[in-house]
């Protein structure tokens, strides 16, 4: 077991954890914060996707001992938070989910787009999002909805 | 899945690391970013005893340029490197061959020292600094020693690092202004790994990688000679013949795309 | 009349279904349902019983642990509001957690919440709470008569509602004999042996707060907590899992019903409170408390005219929901007759405000107490008249061809023979020999006594009934939900609440009764608001009557769509066709259950082309019509012995002849009455919540309120008569609560019988040694 | 009516935002992984390594003998036996832990128990299993021979299931001068749904009652077969699919891992847990698409296609999956191979072979993805043959608008549709005129452009009378709904349908509105929970919009009437005069809320009427459309392609659709639905494969090698729609579900074939990889 402090979504934590327990299964498992999901746990699909310090990050391929010390946000610690917010929106305008399950990784990928990158045109917001895999809505919605969040940033 | 059982250490330095590589008696692995070794451990592929985590070690992510030498900290994000932290032609170079790898989710853990160490064929910087040439540094028992980059990627997952050797950055060379540089990566899809990797810079002298291989990369001197002696382009016909030269193993799409990454490698070096 | 016939349906001493689970220790208690990063709670309650000022200091550093009444109105929550239509009755809000007053020692003031209950406990231990002392309201005469304080400053008095029952009050004065008692019931705790029990969750998928509750009303509960927390009907789900006894208890809310929910949805974590016994002796000793002066008049020959009484019942603080704090008064009032003929009536009953807790309806409601008062009056009116108790009670009661009789209040007794339950008991009791021992001393120096107790029960309150009392949950037509499951069993889900009862037993038996399915293959599901169609729930000795129809009459719809699917594939005319052992029956053989259920689920191209759309999951229900209810009644009688020197009182014999019309499961019923039986002995010889001056509850722990164990009954002989109701599906009656009524009644009786030679009676239950000593000292 | 212009804000046809949003924008769903208990534990299996042979020894690992569980341990679960009444079929049984032999790499062999999955998988790392192996049957054309191994011993032969149908070709023999003849394969696949299978099995005492949270399509389904595998009575299982992850066919049948998880949970008296990861799903989920065509076309040469002719093996893998079977795709490629085409002459042959795979199931579109690739792509065939443009070729040989209903040579019954019109609009949509103009040039990176088209009809929502001709063990009947007002003049609808992505909580909601003008948010749409809803056999066959959707307009419709029953009551009028209008019930006397109708019921029933329906206002209905051969959707797909022909690369470059699905109840959610299903479309044509080697070992089993459609990988589609509603179903609507899907490979190779038709190459094969199109190529070069 090894010893880990870190916040999540604001809050302290100290918590004992197995080495090998990946920062996803502590995520969900140990903190029941269980809108981050699993999707492959090989680092391809993108719906265990949560910021790191701000960034995102592959929390399935990521160890809960390595994020020791640092600063952590899952999908369940943006209400205050403006791109989110208006990703919300336009995530449920456009109709970019189905299942929902691609959903909590999907919008944090996007929210780094739509602050990394805000000249970004449709070839771009594609390009970046190849790393998030959803399989039910053929990207139409989720494309869409990015770019509408892209331009009111450009208005 | 879920990775079988080690440890994980903490490490402030690398001399720390070094020392308990020396002495490890079980499969002990170095962690830099994790991002390649992490989804071997998930599916079990990978089981090491111990994993030497260098996230705490000081000094291993700096970029400085000293003279003709451009100073790389292993763990180096590729995130940083295609935000474009790196100088110069060569920063230009490294910056279109980082934001080719993988997804920003992951160039954000990976790093570039984890990649050359861990030595996929099929990953990026093993090619592309092959063809920008220089030296990985590492430290062990007797201090830092430089390897050069050429034929320091041995085939895959292994490398000219000693067992108890840690890799702590590059010296790599820089392009001048008026350097040429061309990367054309082959694969299905974006940020998956390379099915081929065509990898040229003519800066002080050319160089051409054909990689992405079953084993190591390697230089192609008959591409190097021709740009030496000026070409500007590439047939795929020709490089099909160049590399039919080369004991590949490639069938003939492998040779065909491979040709074709070289091919259009050259052709973006001189677009 | 069904027989059992079936050896499973109505009338069969069917084993229960629910007992491998608890005899495996395999039953789900609220305390038992655990969820990760759960919370528990522990309370802060009054350690006054009045003051005001109140003020609350949570603990430093603990302060997102703990949360009081401020911070509820904060969030707009709602107080429980408990609207009653009756004229003059004084309306209270319930407040969740206390405000400005405190109101009764125990009252909750504020929650605290930590990983266990242990450390939550210490943050109780740390909360500061202040207020300024008033003199509290404890005795209810001196509520009425000498109020040393007001529970509601702004209400003038203590009397939340008096109302007067009168009719043809001047044919008191042609009464011959007259006799008066005053007579009092003192204040009990239900004393389930699970306590209250909330565990509370959101869930934050479908915005909707879960709730598993040890409750007898499940629906009712759903709709407090949506009035409370503002939510729509779809945003809570209740689960009241195996429940370990109610009594009726369970059948109101409890403030922690709503402010355990309420933290839970603002801490986002599942939270649990489980009642210890303390607290359920201090803050939940809420039942039976009533004090009677009544004077019963009779002709010289002993015919009973009328009866004259003032009743006030102490309702404690506050008014419960969904029942109200007049439930108790207005019942005694109406009812006070019980099973007797009378031609004049002179009731004026007043329920009062004291700093106690709020009164609840236990088992019986109110008719513990009337019939301990009429009985008591009908005994001391016989001794007056010089006359056997018996022949006057035989001599007084409703007869079997006066059926269906109008009450002198208004009521109907739908049907019955009383005189023969009393003959009965009387029998099986042997007044005679009674006599005859009584003639000569016991070895012991005891003094022997025999005593009766006659008393009628309303059972299934109706709509009109619930209407004209003003309550806030109106019973309607009940309703049962029931499907073929896909291998021919069924599956039934009701709204009323099953804690010991039996009913997943009982219920089973009329589906078998109604279409001959083998209970093995019937669940019954109830106590979840999900899987359940509506129902007010299970007080009120309702739920067999009203969710055994229900279950009737559903399976009646049902079966007509299995007899369809069952008539084509036998190819015959629906007409020819019946129900029969689970089977649909016609001229030419049989099609089982499991084959109709086979066609609808798996293989519907063989169904016929006018099947009904609906299928074979059904919704319907039932309501006695004309809308009354039906009258279960009994006598108890018993034999006691009475020791003078110690004043200790042994219960030598008890009979019982009841008639809850047709019964369903003769082993249940018994089982039923025998418990009921036994707490009616509580009542009469051990329970007492008692207060001190200060109004300070004496009887926090089980050594100081003393339960009835294995000892305090023999072996109780039981007789059942059994006169159909025609009100209801097959004739039956209520029964889960009239065990309990005459107990105390018979038990004074005696005592008194056996005391006469000292020309005293015993007045007041408990009826504890020094009591009985004091009484036979004459104070 | 739907197209009339005055589609209502929330009712029929109203683009109405998803009321299910919510919780998934704000990570608040909840899916079957997400449930945890205390004391729950959880399973890993020990997997098979080999494709095929016989066990000859299982070694639990010492100390850890309690936590292993094998065969011989589960002996009283019974293995899954799903029958079929088609004549020929040979029923098997699927073991949930293999007995005394495997049939395909990854097959369950024992099952491993902990606290942790982690510590669930060190244990079963340390079980040791011995094999003798057998040789794998890994093709389906080689299972065929007559000396491949067996994989069921009892049977002569690995022919699970064959259909045949013949006609008189001498009759068009005149006429039909041109013959195409072809041969396609469509290659296996995983469905991939993003969160896997899972399952949480608890025995709840109180209930008498095994509680089974799983990750499924149809709940009803997984309940009735884990009574009877597990030998429980049918109320004693309760099924609940939580949120679920996408599910495509492969969540509608029941699972050894569901029936394990429950034989566990009841034998250890614990929760226990299963979550399938990605690896488990590639390489034991690898399940479906895998076709294999001769087709043979006659047709004249104007082309009028006259005959057809055709052989179809399907690779049905090792075992048969319950309760379809795995003689589904067959018959129904059989059925649907003609399309939407009015052909005068079809022979057709299926041969459903077992191969050591994973037992087949029916994924989204359900053999027509592999019949529509086959007829299409052989149109294009016929056109390049003939020198005619394909898409007037299908034009000219379609079943007109004027025919309908229609019954094809098939014997399918198509009900409406200007079958034709969306060709001819798809291909205005993708601008062919302009890119013929264009079209010969190659740009300067070696790329060519093509364009191709795809046309289907999908039967949706059939009914009892096709499911009962199939045979199957689970024939659909009446669909049914129940609806209960609350205390508060809200509506709950349930549902034994599943929604997973195709917003059900919204479009029912909407149905709802539609029939009592209640608005959708106060409608609370409960599905996938046999304890809570009314039986039905669940989302598949992109039936549930028109069964349930069916179902709740007819309950609505009488629980209207029982409204309006108390509502003429409480104004005094009589009950001829009180209707419902906008979500009250009105009358010239005045106008009474739900909600007051509400509160009468549950709170003053003593003012209610003495004639009120006793059973209130909770109300079950069904409903089954009349008659039940379906209601057939149909659509043209055209698409832009540019190829590489350096690398063989395609990159899809403009993709219109024209589809017709009846009414739509949400024109918002068929959008969804149709690029999600063309993007599916766009894997199998590009993109997904897994592939097998000679041994029977899974060559894709993790998405390094499997390759998912990305973001990069779709166009942003344009669409649009005719609507011919339905004569058969309610409000006209047809499923549209599983369409999207259908035409994608076939409209995708086309456009490849018409990129290449200069090069005189063809695709014949999907994924078209860049390695198959150098491959064509190549071979076109060399052929030179």
């Amino acid at each position: 077991m090894t010893e880990l402090s870190l916040k999540i979504n604001g809050e302290d934590i100290a918590a004992d954890v197995e080495h090998r327990l990946s920062l996803a299964d502590f995520i969900r498992d140990h903190r029941r914060l269980t809108g981050t999901h699993l999707g492959c746990e090989h680092g391809v699909c993108g719906a265990c996707t949560v910021l790191m310090d701000g960034e995102p990050v592959r929390s399935c391929i990521t160890l809960a001992a390595v994020a020791d010390g640092t600063e952590i946000t899952t999908i369940e610690g943006f209400d205050d938070d403006e791109p989110m917010s208006d990703l919300r929106q336009a995530f449920h305008e456009n109709h970019a989910l189905q299942c929902g399950y691609c959903t909590p990784g999907m919008l944090i990928a996007a929210r780094d787009i739509v602050t990394r990158l805000p000249d970004a045109e449709e070839d771009r917001v594609r390009l970046e999002l190849a790393g998030n895999l959803c399989r039910c809505t053929g990207y139409v919605g989720i494309v869409k909805a990015i770019l509408s969040v892209l331009d009111q940033g450009r208005a | 899945m879920k990775p079988a059982k080690f440890e994980h250490q903490r490490m402030t330095s690398v001399d720390d690391a070094v020392k308990a590589l020396g002495e490890a008696d079980k499969e002990i692995r170095v962690l830099g970013g994790g991002q390649s070794l992490g989804p071997m451990m998930n599916l079990r592929l990978a089981q090491p005893d111990v994993l030497l985590d260098l996230s705490r070690v000081d000094g291993l992510t700096d970029i400085e340029e000293d003279g003709n030498r451009l100073k790389i900290g292993s763990r180096v994000t590729h995130a940083r490197i295609e935000d474009g932290e790196v100088p110069g032609t060569t920063g230009a170079y490294m910056q279109f061959v980082a934001s080719g790898i993988s997804y920003r989710s992951v160039r954000n853990r990976g790093t570039i020292g984890g990649s050359v160490a861990h030595s996929d064929p099929a990953a990026d910087w093993p090619s592309a600094l092959l063809a920008l040439g220089g030296h990985v540094t590492a430290a062990g028992p007797e201090g830092l020693r430089t390897i050069s980059l050429d034929g320091f990627t041995v085939g895959p997952f292994s490398t000219g690092l000693g067992f108890d050797e840690v890799l702590t950055g590059f010296e790599l060379a820089v392009l001048g202004p008026g350097a040429r540089w061309g990367y054309y990566k082959v694969n299905r899809k974006p940020g998956e790994f390379a099915d081929a990797i065509g990898a040229i810079t003519v800066g002080a002298e050319p160089r051409a990688v054909c990689g992405a291989t079953e084993s190591a990369p390697f230089r192609v001197p008959e591409i190097e000679q021709r740009l030496s002696a000026g070409a500007d382009e590439l047939s795929v016909v020709d490089a099909r013949n160049i590399l039919e030269e080369h004991d590949t193993g490639f069938d003939d799409y492998e040779l065909q795309i491979h040709a074709v990454a070289l091919s259009r490698a050259v052709k973006r070096a001189f677009e | 009349m069904p027989d059992g016939a079936m050896g499973q349906g109505i009338g069969a001493s069917v084993l229960r279904k629910e007992d491998k689970r608890f005899l495996r220790g395999h039953g789900r208690y609220v305390a038992d349902i655990a969820r990760p990063r759960m919370l528990e709670a522990a309370i802060a309650r009054s350690p006054v019983a009045h003051a005001n000022g109140l003020k609350v200091v949570k603990p430093p550093g603990d302060e997102a642990r703990v949360f009081i009444a401020d911070d509820m109105a904060a969030d707009g929550v709602e107080p429980i509001h408990v609207v009653s239509k009756f004229p003059g009755h004084k309306a209270s809000d319930y407040p969740h957690l206390a405000t400005d007053k405190l109101r009764f020692v125990g009252e909750a003031i504020a929650v605290c919440l930590a990983d266990n209950r242990a450390a939550a406990e210490d943050l109780v231990a740390k909360t500061q709470i202040s207020f300024d002392p008033l003199p509290p309201v404890v005795e209810m005469l001196d509520a009425v008569e000498n109020p040393p304080a007001l529970v509601y400053d702004d209400w003038g008095d203590n009397v939340i509602l008096d109302s007067r029952f009168e009719e043809n009050v001047d044919g008191i004065n042609s009464a011959a004999v007259s006799v008066t008692r005053s007579l009092r019931m003192n204040r009990q705790a239900v004393n389930p042996l699970e306590g209250a029990a909330v565990l509370a969750e959101w869930d934050p998928r479908d915005e909707r707060l879960v709730v598993h509750s040890s409750s007898q009303i499940p629906h009712i509960l759903k709709n407090a907590l949506c009035e409370c927390l503002g939510l729509r009907q779809s945003q809570v789900h209740v689960i009241a899992p195996d429940v370990g006894g109610g009594f009726g208890y369970k059948c109101v809310l409890i403030p922690e019903e709503i402010y355990i929910p309420w933290v839970a949805m603002q801490v986002k974590r599942p939270v649990r409170w489980i009642q210890d016994r303390r607290e359920h002796l201090v803050a939940a000793a809420n039942a039976r408390e009533h004090h009677y002066s009544v004077t019963l008049h009779a002709d010289a020959d002993g015919t009973f005219i009328g009866v004259e009484a003032d009743i006030v019942v102490d309702s404690g603080a506050y008014s419960v929901y969904p029942h109200s704090n007049i439930l108790e008064s207005t019942m005694a009032g109406r009812t006070l007759h019980g099973p007797y003929k009378f031609s004049a009536y002179k009731v004026r009953s007043r329920a009062v405000a004291t700093n106690k807790p709020p009164i609840v309806p236990y088992r019986g409601v109110a008719r513990p107490g009337i019939c301990f008062a009429m009985e008591l009056a009908v005994d001391a009116m016989a001794r007056q008249l010089g006359r056997e108790p018996y022949d006057l009670r035989m001599q007084n009661l409703v007869p079997g061809d006066a059926m269906p009789y109008k009450t002198i209040t208004g009521g109907e007794f739908d049907s019955g023979d009383y005189p023969e339950a009393l003959r009965r008991a009387g029998s099986l009791i042997n007044v005679a020999a009674v006599r005859e021992r009584q003639a000569n001393r016991e070895a012991d120096g005891c003094l022997i006594g025999v005593g009766f107790g006659c008393y009628i029960e309303m059972t299934a309150l109706q709509t009109s009934a619930a209407a004209r009392a003003g309550l806030a949950a109106i019973p309607g037509y009940e309703q049962a939900h029931i499907r073929l499951t896909p291998d021919g069993g069924l599956e039934i889900g009701v709204g009323v609440q099953n804690h010991g009862q039996g009913m997943e037993t009982t219920l089973a038996q009329v589906a078998c009764e109604r279409l001959g399915v083998d209970i093995d293959m019937v669940a019954v599901r109830h106590g979840d608001t999900a899987t359940s169609p509506y129902s007010t729930g299970t007080y009120a000795s309702r739920s067999l009557i009203m969710a055994g129809g229900a279950v009737a009459r559903t399976c009646d719809v049902l079966g007509e769509n299995i007899r369809r699917i069952g008539a084509h594939l036998l190819q015959c005319e629906f007409d020819d066709t019946r129900i029969e052992a689970a089977s649909v029956v016609g001229p030419s053989g049989n099609v089982t259950f499991e084959e109709v259920a086979r066609v609808w689920h798996r293989n519907p191209e063989e169904l016929p082309a006018d099947i009904d759309p609906a299928g074979v999951e059904v919704t319907s229900g039932f309501r006695p019509k004309p809308d009354n209810s039906p009258f279960s009644y009994a006598t108890h009688a018993c034999i006691v012995s009475v020791d003078p020197e110690l004043g200790q009182v042994e219960i030598l014999d008890y009979v019982i002849s009841e008639d809850c019309g047709t019964i369903v499961n003769p082993m249940v019923v018994d089982g039923q009455i025998i418990g009921g039986a036994l707490q009616g002995v509580g009542t009469a010889l051990l329970e007492e919540s008692r207060y001190d001056a200060d109004g300070q509850p004496l009887s926090s722990t089980f050594a100081d309120y003393t339960m009835p164990g294995s000892t305090q009954l023999p072996k109780l002989r039981l007789d059942h008569l059994v006169t159909p109701s025609p009100l209801t599906e097959y004739g039956v009656k209520g029964l889960g609560e009239g065990g309990a009524i005459p107990p105390p009644a018979a038990i004074a009786n005696a005592v008194n019988d056996a005391l006469r030679g000292f020309n005293v009676e015993v007045t007041e239950t408990p009826i504890t040694p020094r009591r009985v000593l004091a009484t036979i000292a004459g104070e | 009516m739907a197209d009339d212009g005055e589609r209502s804000a929330k009712g029929i046809g109203a683009r109405v935002l998803r009321k299910e949003d919510a919780r998934h924008l704000t990570g608040k769903g909840k899916f079957t992984s997400d449930f945890k208990r205390p004391g729950q534990k959880e399973m890993a299996f020990v997997r098979s390594s080999v494709a095929h042979a016989r066990i000859k020894s299982i070694n639990k690992p010492a100390g850890f003998e309690n936590a292993v569980f094998t065969a011989d341990d589960l002996s009283d679960l019974k293995p899954m036996r799903a029958p079929s009444k088609l004549p020929g079929y040979k029923a098997s049984d699927y073991p949930s832990l293999a007995i005394n032999k495997v049939r395909f790499a990854g097959e369950p062999v024992a099952v491993c128990v902990a606290d942790s999955r982690a510590e669930a998988e060190d244990i079963a790392q340390l079980v040791k299993v011995e094999y003798d192996l057998l040789p794998a049957v890994t093709d389906m054309l080689a299972a065929k021979a007559a000396d491949a191994a067996l994989l069921h011993e009892e049977w002569e032969n690995n022919i699970v299931f064959e259909t045949f149908s013949d006609d008189d070709f001498s009759k068009i023999a005149d006429e039909a001068t041109v013959i195409i003849k072809r041969e396609y394969r469509m290659n296996r696949q995983a469905m991939n749904p993003m969160e896997g299978k899972a399952v949480f099995a608890e025995w709840d005492d109180r209930q008498d009652q095994l509680m089974v949270w799983t990750s499924t399509q149809v709940p009803h389904l997984i309940r009735t077969g884990l009574a009877e595998f597990l030998d429980l009575e049918q109320r004693q299982v309760r099924v609940i699919a939580p949120d679920v992850g996408g599910g495509f066919g492969c969540k509608a049948l029941l699972q050894p891992e569901e029936l394990i998880a429950g034989w566990l949970a009841r034998k250890l008296e614990c929760p226990i847990r299963w979550v399938e990861d990605r690896r488990e799903h590639l390489v034991t989920g690898a399940n479906c698409r895998e076709h294999h065509y001769f087709v043979t076309l006659h047709a004249t040469p104007d082309g009028r296609m006259l005959g057809l002719d055709c052989d179809v093996t399907v690779d049905a893998g090792a075992y048969s999956v319950y309760p379809f079977t795995n003689g589904l795709e067959g018959a129904m490629a059989h059925g649907n191979l003609p399309g939407p085409y009015d052909i005068k002459a079809y022979r057709c042959r299926t041969q459903t072979m077992v191969t050591n795979k994973p037992g087949l199931m029916p994924y989204r579109g359900v053999a027509r993805p592999g019949v529509c690739y086959a007829m299409e792509m052989t149109i294009d065939a016929l056109a390049r043959e003939i020198g005619m443009e394909a898409h007037e070729i299908r034009m000219k040989n379609m079943v007109p608008e004027s025919a309908m209903p229609f019954m094809s040579i098939a014997n399918k019954h198509f009900d409406s549709g200007n079958y034709a019109k969306s060709v001819e609009m798809a291909a205005e949509m993708i601008g062919l005129k302009e890119i013929r103009a264009a079209q010969t040039e190659m740009d300067t990176e070696g790329r060519l452009t093509g364009v191709g088209m795809g046309s289907y009809v999908e039967q949706t929502a059939h009914g009892t009378s096709v499911f009962s001709s199939w045979g199957v063990a689970m024939v659909p009947g009446y669909e049914q709904a129940t609806v209960r007002l609350t205390p508060d003049g809200g509506l709950e609808l349930r549902i034994g349908v599943q929604s997973h992505g195709q917003g059900m909580e919204t479009s029912m909601a909407q149905m709802a509105y539609e029939v009592l003008g209640i608005d959708p948010e106060n409608v609370m749409v409960t599905h996938g929970d046999t304890g809570l809803t009314p039986y039905s056999t669940g989302t598949y066959a992109s039936r549930s919009m028109v069964m349930a959707g069916g179902a709740t307009a007819r309950a609505c419709r009488v629980l209207a009437e029982r409204m309006e029953i108390i509502g003429a009551h409480l104004l005094q009028c009589e009950r001829a005069e009180a209707s419902i209008v906008g979500g009250k019930v009105v009358s010239g006397k005045g106008e009474v809320s739900f909600a007051e109708i509400g509160r009468v019921w549950y709170l003053n029933p003593d003012e209610l009427p003495e004639n009120v329906d006793q059973g209130g206002v909770e109300v079950t209905m069904g409903y089954r459309p009349e008659p039940d051969s379906g209601a057939f959707t149909y659509a043209s797909h055209a698409c832009k392609v540019s190829v590489d022909i350096e690398t063989g690369k395609v990159k899809v470059l403009d993709y219109a659709i024209v589809e017709d699905c009846g009414t739509m109840v949400n024109p918002m959610i068929v959008e969804g639905q149709t690029y999600g299903g063309a993007t599916q479309g766009i894997g199998t044509a590009l993109l997904e494969e897994s592939p097998y080697d000679d041994m029977g070992n899974p060559g894709a089993s993790t998405f390094a090698d499997y390759m998912m459609p990305s973001a990069t990988d779709a166009p942003q589609y344009r669409i649009d729609h005719m609507e011919s509603p339905s004569p058969f179903t309610e409000y006209g609507i047809k499923g549209m579900g599983e369409g999207g899907t259908i035409p994608t490979p076939a409209a995708i190779g086309n456009a490849i074939n018409d990129a290449l038709k200069q090069i005189g190459a063809e695709v014949v094969e999907t994924p078209f990889t860049p390695r198959r199109v150098r491959a064509a190529i190549a071979a076109a070069q060399t052929n030179r």
